[in-house]
């Protein structure tokens, strides 16, 4: 039986074994006059039962279709004659995709040897076999299971408490998603790192102030040139954060404030999805405005003031992504604002203070915790916002702090040198893992100071 | 504690009174707009005449009039929601932060009209203060909690000024010895009781004319209670105080004169000693010997 | 007033300042929230502006020939012919009742490029399919080259004829004029995968390729995003096990979209050996990026449930289980949602991660389930936006309100469910 | 699998796709899969194997490197025919509104690399000290040097490194000496482009650069043919010794920053995933890419009738690379 | 109303009281582990002994012993703070939820250790029933509200069990009148005392031995109160009742026997009457005398 098939029938079963043990629950409970004089539920007793089919069963089916490919790959493999035989994994899959792109009529029999027509048969042969080997499994494995939950239907049993331990450890590996994801980005870009600093001193990299991957093609470059100092990418990730975060922070909190505090209820439910909104346009959309209509606009105001500026500035960069994240600060700080005590608000009104009286000397110093929380938020954003740094900052690793001047960023960096002409093994390429890494212990750094301060600061005032 | 009529109540008098002063006891029902006792006075600070009070469509109040006195202490006593907070908060108008909320009616606090829509609720703030159920200082320190009314109303010049008015409002609440070598401390880090006296502080540091307080003491403890209590004495000889109560002991204790409140109604206003010995009205009799409540 | 107290006057005083402060601390709030919006309707009047000709087709409408000689082809049943014969033919003779001048080799080419490419697979598909039409003839409508459409949807403006020589826009502005051609809505932009031709181009493909990443990222999403929640919220002991998941949770979701597809590429498609470019992949790279704003937003739903509830069942004998499935869940279902919503449509518009996995393909086919190769709506995007055709560039801006659009209903509908299912105590 | 899976050079993409979609609608074939992953990026994933997890022909806007093929040997990718399928010219342009400029290689040079010949005289290197164009050659125009072009990751970079750059470098026989004494320096001092914000490098968007350049007249912009064939409404190209890029001047390598574009297919594939060889037969038609084929209207520049016979030949009898030719 | 000590609490008796029982009145301060009066009685529902509970480091409970006879009514009283609530949710280990909070002691309900760490909460609470200070139920219809428990306990076999059960607590509650025809409606709009009753109605459901209540007509309405009142003597009948109230006057109409809490103290337990009438400690009678709290 296919796979697809299997699993409903799986899900059947389940059902099966739920109904089944739910009215033997019953049954058992009669001459004990009612369910009450069972130790759980029927419901428990019953989902007991599904759990006992259903998992084994389909922790079986997944081993199986794990590794039932490659088994039969290497049984049909060796079936083939010497000339034929593949010498690995990728040989091997050709051939199986031969055969079988053969046997679905794709591939003109005539041009493929003999051997392989009858590998082919060979290949379905397995393959039947294999489905019904899987399917008698999966489905005794099931019976078995619903078995062994049916003779644990005893009113003395507590099956919730079996059931809901499952259900917690299940909720508990949810939760450690959120572990394993964070291994995984470490996993994935941790070899290429080392190899990097195998090649790129560490605190070149670490400390060198000068970007240049394209000089440091040339072997001779590398190093006598500190083409690998980190340093520029990061203080432009600062800067142009820093701007967006200048336009963002008073925009949204004034925003906030406004929504919170003055807007009537409709003109709020109104207007603060509207703002959020602009968290939701995607973010090409941005890097096309700021590069095109912002950045000009930028240096022809520049120009006109007498000032120099490039085509490509953080500043046309950092304003536009400083629209982008408003919303993170003002409907986060609204929230925030909302949740202060209402006695804090009255206690100040009380005394004769008007409305922004009261907002800046009592709700917003005690809403400051939370406010942080969205800045913070905000800022981390900034940092890793891609697109519209690659359309609108350039990548020029210029060491400066002069927002008319063009800057890159981290994530620029890693796009670019990911994403275009990549050379094997060549440092640049590699560059691009240990920035990933760098940025990645930097925001974990990042937040969990500011978890400290922000749990400080709470109770303090708690 | 005193349950005399003081100087400041002397005014009170009896204008009107629908029912016959002498035994009401068949009067359970309430007569709208119909109020036994005293509830006029010659002179007084605030005149209020058939106030009505509206959460949307419900009608929290139904036409009370009633004079408050000079200088003196008057308690809102009555069953939960019969309306004494919603009553208190429009001598303040704090019922304006409530969106649903409308008033109706004619309020006067020395013949200034307050809901008149060109009146300036910050200035009548500043004038009729307000402490709440539960003691809300603002997380900062002690001393920006008190001085915060004097810096924006501007009160002080110097920050000496300030000084003295953050030392003699805390004075006037007898939390001065206990705070005053950690003024800067953080005002939550206190105990509730001594929270309290810090709001209360901190009204009457903008000088009120009037102070509202709203079950001042239902969140403290006994001792605390007994402070707090002792405070509303001294404070009556400056100030005019409503005060709202579960604590018929407590009304008891502090007020000139008591006014009970039953479903919207105001029922019955007399001298405090009056209500709790010789109500004039069957519903006031029940809820004062506990018969429900 | 008879009893003005100094403070009194004191107070009077301050208020004509404070109140100044007052108005323009609001106007502050009011030019913010005018700056924000005022941003807004500028992105918009630029997409709008650019991309409302991304919704208009242009057809040609020919009397075709349908004439076996002309075609080389006797007998449309016969597919070895079928696929010599030359079906461009056909049209070129149509073209040439209305500009019987043109006849030079020159001319011919010059007259073919004004119809698209897909004009011959349409005479194609209609003998394959009614052979009996052969001989005959019949009025049929095309797309016309992008050019063309370029050029009539633009007429007032020169940049855009600039592909056409002299003498196609004499025929072009002929054709107009005796009304052939025509423009219309742009259905194929709905019902068709990518071309390379701006007027053959749809984005239907990236929309169901959008649709199928988003269904798996909420399908994984959403339930493990509740049950972490659930667990951190409910049942984790506090100690440094979950002190570490709660900062690795918040870090996750600041963590550069971009990182986590380097980990689709290491782990999915590197160590699972999953295909490149499918859906599945996508949506797990997409899920893993959402889950932390899903896992947030899930604890400040499961928080703001009033303990009073929890107390309420506990005090019955509901277990921590019963009481979290059957109460606290449902009651924080509309928070969920919402978070879960605006995680999604950042999901939506996500193009990074999807560079590093294949999901920048060029796709001609719809795909047709979760293991077929797709893109998506942010990269389709991306991909006319960086193509030379300006046809392509209005497709984009279309495609960019396209998207708007799906993302402004996956709004509405957060809005919508929180109203619908917001329970007040 | 039963679909050609094509990656590489995001130059050639569009051609790719061209015949792509062409061959899928005109044959019983599915249409192939093309992923834009950059020349370097394509043969990356190519060389990694054989097998359908990897793709079966990888676009490319270079030339394989020795170091690309070898990789491709060790991996087991044995068999790979190479498939050169025109030229792409490289073309620096401006607005429309500006006055056409014409440059040298030297000029060009001067301009654009990071070190140059100390103007002074002698045998020296000096940072880049040219602002203006006048400050190079007095009949260029007084303005501000604005160039704009692609990333150091692109092929289209390289190749206008390694031709135009190289190209004025080596005029000075000082420098060119250098090369046979030590290769790494000669590279360095020829192909790397100046960084003090007088050359800009835009991002693999050409389309940004073509609209930057509408808006700012004293900007010149380096792409691919194709973009200036599209956008000749609003920009112009500048001449390189006096030659305009055209297809014929490209073609005829009069033009002198061209450069090829190949695709590499996997022999192990053909005949296991159905179409491959097909699809790079329907690519070798003349229809396509002979003179009047629909890749020239996408803006292929063909290759001499002669090579492009040359090519189709080996791609039906695919003949294999010996990796001797790289 | 009912004062007198009904058959359930006959076998209260006298056997630890370390005071003289006449007049204390001197002694104001507590002695930590003494009670004044009645604390034990024979063959208790509840033996607590030595109960001591913990928030983090602050001591709450302090070394309180105490029975709980059956089918009594037994009201805790005592000022804000004084550890009444921490108690009364030792009893059914609704502390358990409170994260630092740490009960110590002796704790037996029939004989049962209630903190013994293999039993079953869940067990104990169908046992042990509670009823809140502020009406919480649940956003469901009313007839989903009261079958929850036997539901989750599965007390009925059929749905025509379930509704037998919904209809007599119900009934019990003195609520189904009013809501026999709309038990679909959703309970959260019925007025406070309605909820409250409903609150009592849904704890009663899963037949508990003993129901705990705090403070349960504190939010109440004087109607709605006396209600509930009248509920909890009717209820006597069949189960153990324990109330905390702030309210004397409640404590004095429902309860059979009265204990005083101070500052975490247990200082006297005795008959609600002699409670009332005749204090034993001097800090109980500042206490209903009103001197405080
Ligand atoms: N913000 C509000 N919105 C709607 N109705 C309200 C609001 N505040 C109070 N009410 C209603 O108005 C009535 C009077 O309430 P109020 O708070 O004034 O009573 P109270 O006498 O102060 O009671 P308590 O002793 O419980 O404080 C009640 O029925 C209450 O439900
Ligand atoms: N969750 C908690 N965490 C820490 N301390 C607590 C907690 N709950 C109560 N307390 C403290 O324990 C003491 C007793 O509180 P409890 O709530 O039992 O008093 P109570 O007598 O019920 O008062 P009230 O009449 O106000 O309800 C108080 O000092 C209180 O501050
Ligand atoms: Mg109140
Ligand atoms: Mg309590
Ligand atoms: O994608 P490239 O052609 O620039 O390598």
């Amino acid at each position: 039986m296919q796979t697809a098939n299997l699993l409903p029938l799986v899900l059947v079963m389940t059902a099966v074994a739920y109904g089944l043990a739910y009215m033997r629950s019953r049954s058992v409970a009669e001459p004990l006059g009612g369910i009450r004089h069972l130790k759980s539920l029927p419901f428990y007793y019953a989902a007991r039962a599904a759990l006992w089919c259903s998992l084994p069963a389909l922790a079986v089916l997944a081993a199986w279709v794990g590794f039932e490919g490659r088994v039969i790959q290497s049984l049909v493999v060796s079936s083939l004659p010497a000339h034929l035989a593949p010498d690995n994994a990728g040989e091997a899959s050709l051939v199986l995709s031969q055969i079988s792109n053969l046997s679905a009529g794709k591939l003109d029999a005539a041009r493929v040897p003999a051997e392989i027509v009858g590998a082919a048969e060979l290949l379905g042969q397995l393959r039947a076999q294999s489905q019904q080997f899987k399917s008698i499994l999966v489905v005794l494995i099931a019976v078995l299971g619903a078995t062994f939950a049916w003779t644990r239907v005893q009113p003395r049993i507590n099956a919730r408490e079996n059931v809901e331990r499952t259900l917690r450890w299940l909720f508990f590996s949810c939760a450690a998603v959120a572990i394993l994801t964070t291994v995984g980005i470490v996993f994935s870009v941790i070899f290429e790192t080392l190899r990097f600093f195998g090649r790129v001193p560490v605190t070149e990299f670490l400390f060198g102030s000068s970007w240049s991957p394209q000089t440091a093609l040339r072997v001779d470059q590398v190093g006598s040139d500190g083409a690998f100092g980190m340093i520029p990418l990061f203080t432009g990730t600062l800067l142009i954060s820093a701007i967006a975060m200048l336009v963002a922070v008073p925009t949204g909190l004034l925003s906030a404030v406004y929504l919170s505090e003055y807007a009537s209820r409709p003109v709020r439910n109104v207007l603060k999805p509207m703002l959020e909104m602009l968290a939701g346009v995607p973010t090409v959309v941005y890097g096309f405005f700021a590069a095109l209509t912002v950045a000009p606009f930028i240096r022809d105001l520049a120009e006109a003031l007498g000032l120099q500026a490039s085509s490509q500035s953080a500043l046309a960069a950092g304003l536009v992504m400083g629209i982008m994240i408003i919303p993170f600060v003002s409907s986060l700080s609204d929230d925030v604002i909302n949740a202060v005590p209402k006695s804090l608000r009255d206690g100040s009104l009380a005394l004769g203070a008007t409305q922004s009286e009261t907002m800046q000397k009592v709700l917003f110093p005690a809403a400051l915790p939370g406010i942080m929380g969205g800045i913070l938020l905000a800022a981390s954003r900034a940092i890793g916002e891609t697109m519209i740094v690659v359309m609108a900052a350039g990548l020029a690793a210029h060491l400066t702090a002069n927002p008319l001047n063009s800057v890159t960023t981290v994530t620029v960096q890693i796009v670019t040198l990911l994403t275009g002409d990549q050379e094997f093994d060549s440092a640049k390429t590699l560059a691009a893992f240990a920035l990933g890494m760098m940025l990645f212990l930097v925001t974990l750094t990042f937040n969990m100071v500011a978890l400290k301060i922000v749990r400080k600061y709470r109770e303090q005032y708690e | 504690m005193n349950t005399t009529v003081t100087a400041g109540t002397a005014g009170v008098s009896e204008r009107q009174t629908a029912t016959a002063p002498q035994p009401a006891r068949e009067d359970t029902a309430v007569r709208e707009g119909v109020t036994v006792g005293m509830p006029f006075a010659d002179d007084p600070k605030f005149r209020l005449r058939n106030v009505e009070v509206f959460y949307g469509v419900d009608r929290a109040i139904k036409n009370i009039s009633l004079d408050i006195a000079r200088n003196e202490v008057i308690a809102f006593i009555g069953p939960s929601g019969c309306g004494k907070s919603t009553f208190l908060r429009c001598l303040n108008r704090m019922n304006d932060s409530i969106d649903i909320c409308r008033v109706k009616g004619s309020l006067q606090l020395d013949d200034l009209d307050l809901y008149d829509p060109k009146r300036d609720v910050v200035e009548l703030r500043a004038r009729v203060g307000m402490v709440f159920q539960k003691p809300n200082p603002f997380p900062k320190s002690i001393y920006d909690n008190v001085a915060y009314g004097p810096r924006i109303h501007g009160l002080a010049n110097r920050k000496s000024d300030l000084d003295d008015i953050v030392e003699n409002s805390l004075r006037k609440a007898g939390l001065w010895n206990e705070v005053k070598d950690r003024l800067d401390a953080v005002a939550t880090g206190m105990s509730g009781g001594q929270q309290q006296r810090l709001c209360i502080a901190r009204a009457i540091a903008v000088s009120p004319e009037v102070v509202l307080m709203d079950e001042p003491c239902s969140a403290l403890d006994p001792i605390a209670t007994a402070r707090v209590e002792e405070l509303i004495a001294e404070l009556s000889e400056s100030y005019t105080i409503v005060i709202v109560t579960h604590s018929m002991q407590q009304a008891a204790r502090v007020s000139h004169r008591t006014a009970y409140f039953h479903l919207g109604h105001l029922v019955e206003v007399n001298q405090t000693d009056k209500v709790f010995t010789a109500p004039e009205h069957s519903l006031t009799e029940s809820y004062i010997t506990g018969r429900f409540g | 007033m008879s009893d003005q107290t100094p403070q009194a006057e004191l107070i009077r005083q301050s208020l004509k300042k404070r109140y100044r402060k007052e108005k323009r601390f609001r106007l502050y709030g009011m030019l913010a929230i005018a700056v924000a919006l005022g941003s807004l309707l500028i992105l918009f009047t630029d997409i709008i502006s650019k991309g409302y000709t991304g919704f208009i087709k242009t057809t040609i409408t020919l009397e075709v020939p349908l004439d076996g000689e002309l075609m080389y082809l006797q007998d449309p049943g016969d597919s070895e012919q079928l696929a010599m014969a030359d079906f461009q033919a056909p049209i070129l003779a149509a073209l040439q009742q209305h500009f019987p001048e043109a006849s030079s080799r020159q001319d011919q080419r010059e007259l073919n490029r004004l119809v698209g490419s897909y004009a011959a697979n349409q005479v194609r598909d209609l003998l394959k399919t009614q052979p009996a039409l052969l001989g005959s003839t019949k009025t049929l409508e095309f797309l016309v080259h992008d050019t063309v459409s370029v050029y009539v949807k633009h007429a007032d403006n020169p940049a855009y004829s600039i592909r056409l020589s002299e003498q196609q826009r004499r025929w072009v502005d002929q054709l107009v004029a005796e009304g052939a051609i025509q423009t219309s809505f742009n259905d194929v932009l709905f019902s068709r995968g990518a071309s390379r031709e701006p007027s053959n181009a749809g984005i239907l493909g990236a929309i169901v390729g959008s649709l199928l990443t988003m269904v798996v990222t909420l399908v994984i999403a959403f339930p493990v995003g509740v049950a972490a929640a659930v667990y951190l919220e409910e049942f984790a002991p506090q100690n440094r096990l979950t002190d570490f998941i709660e900062v690795n949770i918040n870090n996750l979701a600041a963590v550069p979209s971009i990182i986590f597809g380097l980990l689709g590429l290491a782990v999915f498609i590197g160590l699972f050996g999953m295909p490149r470019s499918v859906p599945v992949v996508g949506g797990l790279v997409l899920a893993l990026m959402t889950l932390p704003t899903i896992i947030i937003s899930s604890r400040a739903a499961i928080k703001s449930v009033p303990p009073s509830i929890r107390e309420a069942a506990e005090g019955i004998g509901a277990s921590r289980m019963q009481v979290v499935l059957h109460h606290l869940v449902p009651l924080a279902m509309p928070g969920m949602m919402t978070g879960s919503i605006i995680g999604m449509a950042q999901a939506l518009g996500e193009t990074a991660p999807l560079l590093l996995i294949g999901m920048v393909a060029f796709i001609v086919e719809v795909p047709d389930g979760f293991f077929s190769s797709a893109t998506v709506l942010p990269v389709q995007i991306y991909l006319w936006a960086s193509s030379a055709e300006q046809g392509f560039i209005e497709l984009a801006s279309a495609g960019i309100m396209i998207l708007l659009a799906f993302m402004i209903t996956m709004n509405a509908l957060a809005i919508w469910l929180r109203k619908r299912l917001e329970r007040r105590w | 699998r039963d679909t050609v899976n094509i990656v590489g050079s995001s130059t050639v993409y569009p051609f790719a796709t061209v015949v792509a979609e062409r061959f899928g609608r005109n044959t019983d074939f599915r249409t192939p899969k093309l992923e834009s992953t950059g020349s370097g990026g394509g043969l990356k994933l190519f060389c990694a194997g054989i097998g359908t997890q990897h793709p079966d022909i990888t676009n490319a806007s270079r030339r394989m490197k020795k170091s690309e093929f070898d990789m491709c040997q060790s991996n087991g990718v044995k068999d790979i025919t190479e498939v050169k399928i025109g030229s792409d010219g490289i073309v620096i342009a401006n607005s429309k509104e500006a006055d056409p400029m014409d440059l040298s290689l030297k000029q060009v040079f001067l301009a654009l690399a990071k070190e140059v010949p100390d103007p002074n005289g002698g045998e020296t290197l000096v940072p880049n000290p040219y602002q203006k164009w006048s400050d190079i050659d007095a009949s260029l125009p007084a303005v501000e040097i604005s160039v704009m072009g692609p990333p150091p990751t692109s092929g289209t970079r390289d190749a206008f490194v390694e031709i135009a750059m190289e190209g004025g470098c080596k005029q000075y026989d000082w420098i060119a000496a250098i090369k046979k004494q030590d290769k790494g320096r000669y590279k360095s001092i020829c192909h790397s482009m100046r960084e003090d914000g007088l050359f800009v490098e835009a991002g693999e968007n050409d389309n940004l650069i073509v609209q930057r350049l509408a808006q700012d007249k004293d900007t010149l912009g380096i792409f691919g043919y194709s973009f200036l064939m599209e956008n000749s409404s609003r920009i112009q190209a500048t001449t390189i010794n006096g030659v305009t890029p055209t297809p014929d001047t490209i073609a005829d390598e009069d033009y002198p920053v061209a450069r090829s574009l190949y695709f590499y297919i996997k022999n192990a594939h053909v005949g296991v995933v159905p179409g491959v060889q097909e699809y790079a037969e329907e690519f070798t038609s003349e229809g396509a890419w002979g003179d009047n084929g629909y890749l020239v209207d996408v803006g292929l520049i063909p290759n001499p009738r002669s090579t492009r016979m040359d090519v189709a030949r080996k791609v039906r009898s695919l003949e294999s690379m010996t990796g001797n030719e790289l």
